[in-house]
């Protein structure tokens, strides 16, 4: 594919579609692949609107820290723009050696990949989270004591900065 | 929130799908916990809510036992059903569970252990009146020719802690012996890190059949008739049965009573399956193994006896009756059940994975499909290969055998290669339809029909 | 062409999809004769061809004898299935057919004529020493006392040559009886063209149990147990099972040995029901009439017994074994099966069609599922209401009852209106629980519901 | 492929399909793909296709007389264009009263409503057919003693002309 669209691009396809007449819609260029529907009963492409229904689901049904897991698939909307720190483990999350210490790192500091971000806590293990690559952070993404899965965006991170 | 209690799903594939359907038979609120791979898949949709786990390789996620403890942790879960395979039967998942007070649907840690290890599965059985293989342990790898004696030839020098058939040697005269004994040894050493072995008569022509238990963990057994499992291509079973056919009704009572006696000594709780084999040249019948889980075959014996063993699991962890009826040793129905799996029986049984681009299932009463697939479904590379199982029953077991033959014909799955035409080839053949085959059947017959048509 | 003997599927909905996956078990190619409305069906997609016979109303295609038989023709057909309804019990269908030398998957006209006409029926049943309501026919409509103290009280005032509850009349005491002859004699007069009548026996609280039988059209009988199918709303049943509970063995014997004499005595062919009613308040059985034909029903005695009774209909049509076992009166499992229909139980169980918006049944063993719906389906309003049958197997009635209920439970069908929350109702009702109740209990048991509710 | 389409080309798609009247549309072209719906019961193209499956299966089967049965369907693609006599019902079409005589109707004849253009015969009962408007008969659809089905075309009529 001579070049990839951006993604702007991407948004304003987005942007057209949902000025359009359709009820739904699912647009594929490359490796990247657009679903949207305005009924809840879509089932074409049923891939990516289906997946997200047991997180809806789940949140509805109160358990807000946990991130859902249809965000921690590649493609899935939910996944922030821009690259992230993921969680490379199921756990739960600190910020903190421990209660009321300072945080490992803040959004606006330099990080190196073997910089500790976090912590994630596995059945008592407690495991240090090193950023993987070098840059300056930005929001968190993930709260203090939040349980993640594996995949769960953890923090922005802007590695041309 | 709701008040229903949560089951996890600790595991993929049809199993996973079975497991939520036995979920929600009992009212409760299936989570599956799933690798990077199966976030998305048709168990995933079925379930209430995915917390992934890990990477896709079963190593990062359905091996790592904290991890499957965290996200039942995370899920709220009452009871997490660990399938088969995986974590099924490791006790370091059950513990972990234990500490954190959330069931296991499985027997206790210790059970876990006494039937894990060849040698402990044999003192357990030996101890319960169970029969086993004539066998000893080798003292002294130098001096073993009155053994051979003692058992008798053709016999097998096993290592104690081995499995997967490695380091196992078939021995038929005393020079072989002689010979072979200081060789396996070296080869356990190194292979396990232990050199012990022990020489077990061999049983070149015999039969698979297995018992299915369910303990209430307290010493109570429900005996669920037998399964045949004697079609077998290099110790995989590929298609099973209930009841076992042509067994005679003392060697059945044999099997069922010494496995209520293992049931009961072991006072195993849930679901498992006493392994035996039933020779055909000689009225022996000796204990293989426990598997204490439930296995892949469990539905010929719930379609038989009409019985949902895995619901029965999830209620006796759960602390409930499992409301299982007591059952004659015979059940009113022949069943039958073939593994689909995702392999080319053309080309050495290779695995593939690839897009089901069709998929056709035959209907009617008696036809049971348990399966992950659909249309559209990406058969992962990362996993095992079982893609369905095809289970039928019928009145008599020549009846279940012509239903069975003629569901695989009307059964569809295109984009890879299955074991679909090995399956018709299998029930075509006069020996399956005559019953009662030996594990060495397969293996053979399967090669010279490729010669046979060469 | 292939070699493969067609059979051609003169129905629609879900046992069209049945009697497909039927002629697929044996091995046979299955034709859809359908309505324009039907031609993109899941059955049409099921078939191997499709042939447009009419326009969607019924009367324009499923009921014309000439069309079915021509697309018959047509297709080839070896034999022709008419399923339930429709054409099923027309002598005029099976009349075509024999001319062209196609087999009718049915009893011969002269049964389907004998069994036909209530007053035929009974004679037959009467001769075959069926026990039958004490009943006479009126001679004068105007000299009608005595026949009331012959009979006793309540009485049923009956046309003879009548049909769907039409010119039937309760009477309690000699006078009412006096009134109400010479009404109901010119009433049938008007509605049937003859106003003959016959005065019977009336149960106010018995039960509708039936028998399933299997004839081989030379006077060799199969009798496959009893259904109870005593819920029923205006004489529409709801919910069906095997065996019928709460039954003496006394009972039993007498509807199953009656039901054997019949088919005997009939040289019966192929797949049918005796109807009988069972007084709850005395010890009478009652024949009601032969339904000459597959039932909606035959799904709860199929698992009950594991046979498949539509296969052994297509089997003997084309002059084969069909492949049925002889089974002992009472089945090795309870089988429950509901009606899942097309109408809204709040509002006087109106029928309503539209699309399927969303559709999941609940999986797992002993679940079987018989319908034509899926996704995205535009359930039609040409026809009957009926969108599925969920059956549901277990060891014990109480098991099959818990077990459907929450299947019922894990059946979602959007889109429009179903019967669904009527069967919990009924499921979770403690007289249903109980087993055994009368015809005459779900009406006002439903109706005192809703009272009880505003 | 000989080139890509853009992403221009994609959009431009897109807004095409939007203005037009489908009710669903499905453009696959290489790794492109794109897959709109204004229906409620869109089911990922998946109707279609499937619907065709045993139409094929039957030809291929060797029923080359019977017309298939989702051309009978009106939306089927099979049905020729122009206004059509169709089958009234399900049987076997003649266009001459007996073996040897002439045709009931010829290409180019002007007929009335009334006029008979054929029989069906259903079960040894010949039933004539009319032509039930008026116009010019255009080609035969169906050919003599072809077994026909409900809706099934047998001539081409121009009730212009």
């Amino acid at each position: 594919m001579a070049e990839q669209p951006s993604w702007q691009d991407l948004l304003d396809l987005v942007a057209q579609l949902n000025e359009s007449n359709f009820e739904s819609a699912a647009v594929s260029y490359g490796n990247i692949s657009v679903t949207l529907s305005n009924s809840d009963t879509f089932v074409g492409g049923a891939a990516a609107p289906v997946a997200v229904a047991p997180v809806a689901a789940a949140l509805a049904a109160g358990t807000p820290v946990l991130t859902p897991a249809a965000a921690a698939a590649p493609a899935a909307p939910a996944t922030p723009a821009g690259e992230t720190i993921d969680a490379p483990m199921i756990g739960v999350f600190y910020r903190r050696p421990s209660p009321g210490a300072d945080a490992f790192a803040q959004p606006g500091d330099r990080v190196e990949a073997d910089t500790t971000i976090g912590i994630i806590e596995i059945m008592k293990l407690m495991n240090p989270i090193a950023a993987g690559k070098a840059g300056v952070l930005g929001e968190f993404l993930a709260q203090d004591a939040q349980a993640v899965e594996f995949g769960t965006p953890l923090v922005i991170i802007d590695t041309n900065a | 929130m709701t008040d229903k209690p949560v089951v996890l799903v600790a595991n993929r594939g049809e199993i996973a799908m079975r497991i939520i359907a036995a979920a929600r038979r009992i009212g409760a609120s299936p989570v599956l916990a799933a690798s990077t791979a199966d976030a998305d898949s048709p168990a995933a949709r079925a379930a209430d809510r995915v917390i992934v786990i890990g990477a896709a390789p079963a190593n990062q996620s359905y091996l790592r036992p904290e991890q499957v403890a965290q996200a039942a942790v995370h899920a709220g879960a009452a009871v997490v059903h660990p399938g088969y395979g995986f974590l099924s039967e490791q006790p370091k998942l059950c513990e972990l569970l234990e500490e954190e007070g959330i069931a296991f649907a499985g027997p206790r840690p210790e059970t876990l252990r006494a039937v894990g290890d060849k040698g402990s599965a044999r003192e357990v059985a030996i101890a319960a009146g169970v029969p086993v293989a004539a066998g000893v342990e080798i003292a002294d790898v130098s001096n073993v020719v009155h053994l051979g004696e003692q058992i008798g030839y053709p016999l097998l020098i096993k290592a104690i802690h081995g499995g997967g058939g490695r380091g196992i040697r078939l021995v038929t005269n005393p020079e072989e012996l002689q010979t072979l004994a200081p060789q396996a040894a070296a080869e356990a050493e190194a292979a396990f890190g232990n050199g012990a072995l022990y020489v077990e008569r061999y049983y070149g022509k015999a039969r698979h059949v297995e018992v299915q238990v369910f303990g209430d963990g307290f010493g109570r057994a429900w005996i669920f008739g037998d399964r045949d499992c004697s079609v077998q291509r290099r110790h995989q079973k590929l298609i099973e049965e209930c009841p076992a056919p042509n067994l005679t009704d003392a060697r059945r009572k044999v099997l069922h009573d010494s496995s209520r006696a293992l049931v009961e000594a072991l006072k195993y709780r849930g679901a498992g399956t006493v392994e035996f084999l039933v020779d055909t040249e000689t009225e022996d019948v000796v204990f293989l193994e426990v598997n204490a889980r439930i296995q892949v075959e469990h539905p010929v014996t719930e379609e038989a006896f009409g019985v949902d063993l895995v619901a029965a699991q999830l209620r006796l962890a759960l602390g409930q009756d499992p409301e299982l009826p007591e059952v004659g040793p015979v059940p009113p129905a022949a069943v039958i059940e073939l593994r689909i799996n995702a392999e080319d029986p053309e080309a050495d049984f290779m695995p593939n994975s690839g897009t089901i681009s069709k998929l056709s299932w035959p209907r009617g009463p008696g036809i049971r499909i348990d399966t992950q697939i659909e249309e559209g479904y990406k058969f992962p590379p990362y996993y095992d290969s079982l893609m369905a199982k095809l289970i039928v029953r019928a009145h008599n077991r020549d009846a279940a055998v012509a239903a069975i033959r003629q569901a695989a014909r009307n059964t569809t799955i295109e984009g890879l290669k299955t074991t679909l035409s090995m399956h018709d080839f299998v029930l075509s053949h006069p020996d399956f339809i005559a019953g009662a085959v030996p594990t060495s059947w397969f293996g053979p017959t399967w090669e010279a029909r490729k010669e046979n048509n060469a």
